[in-house]
């Protein structure tokens, strides 16, 4: 029973190898987790730190070339167009096009096996507003690694529900919530909202008391929600 | 007093009055069978159940039934209206028709059939159709289905009920309820020591039959919403609910009266004397019984609340001080001929209360079978468990009367062993994994 | 007196119940008819003091095989029969027999006559569930018993085909 | 009326008699939809050929929400959506924050933090039991679960004044101290607590209707599992020996001990027995930490205005339904720019089709029962 996995593949890049700010254990306190989760790990990790001084340098991203992000580039060269920690957390900025080839090599080579999450921000004043973010866990590395795409408001953006079938609600309700198409998504609807909703609501230009109040008045047979 | 009544007439006085009786009475029974339901559930789960209406909520089966004859009266869109109207009279008329050849003690009975018991499972049987008209005509899924679960179960459930109730005819070898429970008072044994294993099949069938937890099914709440009985509100809905608890007493009076020995005392052979007095101590036990509850109902009197709460509570304790004048009246000699009548109905009613308990207790404990469990129970354990019943039953009363071999007891520990074999055998068999199903051959 | 006004009543339900159920258009409605159908012919027979046949008729018409005929037609889709144009141009052939075979009745009534008995005062045996057992299990053994394996057989049937499909 | 029958779906001849498939709609009002999730269900007979999940009926646009609050201000929200278990949600959102600001709270408060959270996963657990069981036709261990969930309650309302959305954590610490009798509740609720769960095994685990039940229904694989982004104990239930207190703790989880109970075939059956074993832990990881609460301050000097510098985080923990994660961006002002929660019950019921395909109806119900979805959470 896969009940540890990392017993099953041996993780490719030690936990140890974090000098440079490897990517992505939580915390420091959690490297020493990062080994094979037994009862008796916790025991031989270090005792509670005393509280950090309060002032400290603002945390904020740095520029990051480690073992992997030199991977990723080998493979896929310009379509890796940045690689950032922020707060000790790996992020890859790739073209959008290439999304889901990369998606397929993080998860077959680089053994990032689960999508966590599948989201998006909105920055409408960039010349392409959206940010499509997905973050992975790899149970055999027990890392984390966040893919950044950016997409403009009528442009497509693979779908990667082939990869990771979790994906389709969240790529759901990224279309329902933000309006960004995923090419190649089964069942492209709105998930949350009603389906005949005008509007995206997590948009920074849909404001807050903002709805559709034809689609209130006509179902719910009331003059607002507010 | 029987010369009062002109002859033309005397054969139906008491049948009348017991039928008057018992159309009258048993909604109000059936709603204090919910109460104490309720009660013993709240019991079992830590809590203490209805309380607000009347003392301990003594009055809320009338604060219920007020409830539910004043609400409306809802009729789905696209229902059969007629059929949707008339489903509920079904379930409830049968039900109440079949108490007709009930024998509520040597006396009270409404007519006693020589096919009675035939006629009471008969009639009984006819109530699924209030059930599957009920959750046809409702035009929604969930009667739809509920009414069909309650139509395949019923029907598997009642040739296992049947072929168990054949093992304990043929010890009586009569219909008629009368003689069944005579022929237990001459054998001197209730037969339920002769084929308990026919006994268990019966309880387990009569609980599905009911659709009682954890054969619940037409009704489970957590996939059907309420079955055949979704779309049913108000009083259409209660009477649903008064026939299923009418079938309950009717499924517990025909256990009691094949298995459990029917209105006979337990022990008639003690004839041990309850000190000081004439009185026989088990003849006597109902009046102690009634006192002690009367007893317990007055030391509860000053904690009640408000002043009507007290009254009311000594008014039911009041009330049970008279039963047990009743009771004990009964005992002198000038009574004698009513005595029959009244100790046969309270040992009557214990044991059927005693089977309903059996019942609720069952249903606060064990969660809900799923349906294809619940036929492969009735189909392959059940059924074939009570056709070997009748088998070695039969086989054993022959040998006992071919063969003059009168060894009552040895015959009843042998038949019960072997009965108890084929049992766990027919369990294991169950418990093996269902063999997948084969790809169609042929064609 | 009494006895027959139970037998009209009776008669006069079993027929008109039974007329009902032909000319519904609605399936489910039809069965309910026969249930009635059934139901009054359970009546008569109890007007005749024939409580066994009675009980058993209720037992086994209504409560059995009815259940499982609604059953089934709860399960077949109902669309197609609702829609379906009741008396497809038959009435007059079906009308003809039906008057045919009323006068055949009739005559073969009138006829014989003569030859049938008084209608039957006197009353049946009081203990008629023996009475039926003794006519099955002794005179009428054999018949009896080959009923019974034909039915044995069809019901095998009806298994195996059921079967096949799961 | 027998439209009833065809209405919504194409009907296709499946057998001989020529019953066609039935679209069955289960809720939003449906007592075992656990609150207003409605699920479409094409069956035939009553074996379930492909499920729908509609959901969207609680959407109250919590992420919205989040961009027109202070990072403080928005701290109350979040106990809103997994209202069961709404300690683990402010904890998540806490923590997540005090990473944005580069902060962490003081070693007393992550105690204090970890004792609640434990406390609020048995509660989630019991809740789960009780209606789960309920779903299953057992009446009786729903309120013998809320007896005790009471007196977890109870500790909570002692701590925070509030019992359900408790709002105990603040970001940096805690607000409050822990009232002086703290520690004796806690041990004397874990005393009792650990017979309690025997005595709801002894009504269920053997039982031979509950095994008949849940034993081979709604399997999940392990592959499965993580391929659907399936977290929890469902995850674990599945064989997979993960989770986020071990693998990447937080709070104050490094330093107890504890095991991570997993299943073998990852059935409803397996889970249940998971939830089961997981609230022995927790009560392990309770007693443990009651034992020595470090002293100390409770809060860490974070400043009364919140302005994280501009960036990213992504922070998760292992809440009772599975892994809860906030993914929170910040420019440089007092509102978060984006929060996104990522809700473990709305992954977690996506694999509700996986499992249900080829099941009963009554399976079904145990199947979402076992999922231990919360609807607050899944619409958010």
């Amino acid at each position: 029973m896969a009940n540890d996995p990392s017993e099953k593949i041996p993780p490719s890049t030690p936990p140890e190898g974090k000098a440079e700010g490897a990517p992505v254990s939580q915390k420091p306190a959690g490297e020493a987790a990062a080994a094979p989760p037994k009862p008796a790990v916790p025991a031989a990790a270090a005792p509670p730190k005393p509280a950090p001084p309060a002032k400290e340098a603002p945390p904020k991203p740095v520029p990051l070339d480690n073992e992997l992000v030199q991977r990723f580039k080998a493979r896929f060269g310009d379509a890796i167009r940045e690689a950032t920690l922020d707060r000790k957390q790996a992020i890859i900025l790739v073209a959008a096009a290439q999304l889901r080839e990369i998606s397929r090599y993080s998860r077959d080579d680089e053994k990032f096996d689960m999508l966590v999450d599948l989201t998006a921000v909105d920055w409408p004043k960039r010349e392409k507003r959206f940010d499509v973010i997905l973050n992975l866990y790899s149970f055999p590395k027990n890392e984390r690694l966040r893919l950044k795409a950016h997409a403009g408001e009528n442009e497509p953006v693979p779908s990667v529900v082939e990869i990771w079938p979790a994906a389709n609600w969240l790529e759901r309700e990224c279309y329902d919530m933000f309006g960004i198409v995923f090419e190649g998504h089964p069942d492209l609807k709105r998930i949350l909202m009603p389906d005949e909703w005008e509007g995206h609501p997590l948009r920074k230009d849909y404001d807050i008391l903002k709805q559709d109040t034809a689609w209130v008045r006509e179902n719910l047979q009331i003059e607002t929600g507010q | 007093m029987s010369h009062l009544i002109p002859p033309a007439i005397a054969p139906f006085v008491v049948p009348v009055i017991c039928g008057i009786v018992l159309v009258a009475v048993f909604p109000l029974l059936a709603g204090y069978i919910v109460l104490l339901e309720r009660k013993l559930m709240a019991d079992m789960q830590a809590r203490l159940g209805p309380m607000r209406v009347g003392p301990h909520g003594l009055l809320q089966p009338i604060a219920d039934a007020f409830k539910l004859l004043i609400k409306e009266d809802i009729i789905p869109q696209g229902a059969d209206k007629f059929m949707f109207y008339v489903a509920p009279l079904i379930s409830v008329t049968m039900a109440l028709v079949a108490f007709s050849a009930m024998p509520f003690g040597p006396v009270f009975q409404i007519a006693d059939l020589n096919v009675g018991l035939l006629f009471i499972v008969a009639v009984g049987s006819l109530g699924i159709y209030g059930i599957v008209l009920g959750g046809w005509s409702s035009n929604s899924h969930y009667s739809l289905i509920g009414a069909l679960r309650s139509a395949a179960q019923l029907v598997s459930y009642e040739t296992a009920a049947g072929l168990a109730l054949v093992s304990a005819l043929l010890l009586a070898g009569s219909l008629s309820m009368k003689d069944i429970v005579q022929a237990q008072a001459d054998q001197g044994v209730w037969f339920i020591f002769v084929v308990p294993i026919g006994f268990f099949i019966y309880f387990v069938s009569s609980i599905a039959e009911t659709n009682r937890a954890p054969f619940d099914l037409p009704e489970a709440e957590s996939e059907l919403v309420a079955g055949y009985m979704t779309e049913y509100s108000g009083f259409r809905w209660a009477l649903y609910f008064l026939a299923e608890y009418a079938n309950m007493v009717i499924v517990a009076g025909i256990a009691t009266t094949l298995f459990l020995g029917g209105w006979l005392r337990p022990f008639p052979g003690n004839h041990q004397h309850l000190i000081g007095t004439p009185f026989e101590l088990l003849d006597a036990l109902p009046s102690l019984l009634f006192l002690g509850v009367a007893l317990y109902c007055l030391s509860l009197v000053p904690r009640q609340p408000v002043q009507v709460q007290k009254l009311f509570m000594a008014g039911v304790a009041g009330a049970c001080v008279l039963l047990a004048a009743v009771m004990a009246l009964t005992l002198f000699p000038p009574f004698d001929a009513a005595r029959e009548g009244v100790h046969g109905a309270f040992w009557f009613m214990a044991k059927v209360g005693g089977y309903v308990y059996t019942f609720l207790w069952v249903r606060f404990t064990f969660p809900r079978y799923r349906f294809d469990q619940l036929m492969r129970l009735g189909w392959r354990f059940l059924i074939p468990l009570a056709l070997v019943n009748v088998l070695v039953v039969s086989a054993s009363i022959v040998v006992q009367q071919n063969w003059e071999w009168k060894h009552p007891v040895v015959s009843t520990v042998v038949t019960t062993a072997i009965m108890l074999a084929v049992a766990f055998w027919l369990a294991e068999e169950g418990a093996k994994p269902e063999p997948a199903p084969q790809p169609a051959d042929g064609e | 007196m009494i006895d027959k006004f139970l037998f009209l009543f009776f008669a006069v339900l079993m027929i008109g119940s039974a007329i009902m159920m032909v000319t519904r258009r609605n399936i489910v409605h039809s069965a309910v008819y026969l249930i009635t159908t059934l139901l009054a012919t359970a009546g008569i027979f109890l007007q005749l003091k024939a409580e066994f046949l009675f009980v058993v008729q209720i037992i086994l018409y209504v409560g059995g095989i009815m259940v499982l005929f609604i059953f089934v037609i709860m399960l077949v889709n109902l669309d197609v029969a609702i829609r379906m144009v009741q008396f497809s141009r038959q009435g007059f052939v079906a009308g003809i027999l039906a008057l045919v075979l009323a006068v055949q009745i009739f005559l073969a009534l009138w006829i014989g006559r003569a030859g049938l008995p008084a209608p039957a005062i006197h009353a049946m045996p009081p203990k008629n569930t023996e009475a039926v057992a003794e006519a099955l299990f002794q005179h009428y053994m054999l018949p009896f018993e080959i009923a019974s394996i034909l039915l044995l057989v069809a019901m095998i049937g009806a298994v195996v085909m059921a079967k096949r499909r799961v | 009326m027998t439209d009833a029958l065809t209405n919504g779906g194409s009907p296709i001849e499946t057998t001989v008699l020529g019953a066609d498939e039935i679209i069955l709609n289960m809720g939003p009002q449906h007592p075992s939809t656990h609150g207003v999730l409605r699920v479409k269900l094409k069956l035939d007979g009553e074996r379930v050929l492909s499920t729908e999940c509609i959901i969207g009926y609680l959407h109250r646009g919590v992420e919205k929400i989040a961009e027109h609050r202070s990072y403080q201000q928005f701290a109350p929200y979040v106990d809103r959506m997994d209202y069961v278990a709404a300690v683990s949600n402010g904890l998540g959102y806490c923590e997540t924050v005090e990473k944005l600001l580069g902060a962490e709270a003081p070693p007393r408060a992550r105690v204090v933090r970890t004792i609640l959270t434990e406390l609020q996963r048995i509660a989630s657990h019991l809740l789960w039991l009780g209606t789960h069981a309920l779903d299953i036709g057992a009446l009786t261990p729903v309120f013998y679960c809320f007896r005790e969930r009471e007196e977890i309650l109870k500790i909570f309302e002692k701590y925070c004044g509030a019992r359900l959305t408790t709002h105990a954590f603040r970001i940096g610490g805690l607000q409050y101290e822990t009232y002086d009798e703290f520690e004796t509740d806690v041990k004397r609720f874990c005393d009792d607590f650990s017979g309690k769960v025997d005595e709801y095994e002894t009504l269920l685990t053997e039982n031979r209707i509950w095994v008949g039940r849940t034993k081979g229904v709604g399997i999940l694989s392990t592959a499965d599992a993580i391929a659907l982004g399936v977290t929890g104990p469902m995850l674990r239930a599945s064989g997979l020996k993960w989770d986020l207190r071990k693998a990447q703790p937080y709070a104050a989880y490094d330093q107890y001990e504890f095991d991570i109970p997993t299943g073998k075939n990852g059935d409803t059956y397996d889970r249940y027995l998971v939830r089961m074993e997981e609230m022995r832990q927790s009560r392990r990881i309770c007693l443990q930490a009651i034992e020595n609460i470090p002293s100390g301050p409770i809060m860490a000097k974070v400043g009364k205005v919140l302005k994280p510098p501009p960036g990213e985080v992504y922070h998760s923990i292992e809440a009772p339904k599975g892994e809860l994660g906030y993914y929170a961006v910040s420019d440089g002002t007092t509102q978060p720019y984006r929060v996104r929660v990522r809700p473990p019950s709305f992954i977690n019921l996506q694999a509700l089709d996986k499992m249900a395909r080829g099941a009963l109806v009554a399976d079904l119900v145990a199947i979402i029962g076992t999922t231990d979805i919360v609807l607050g959470e899944v619409d958010r």
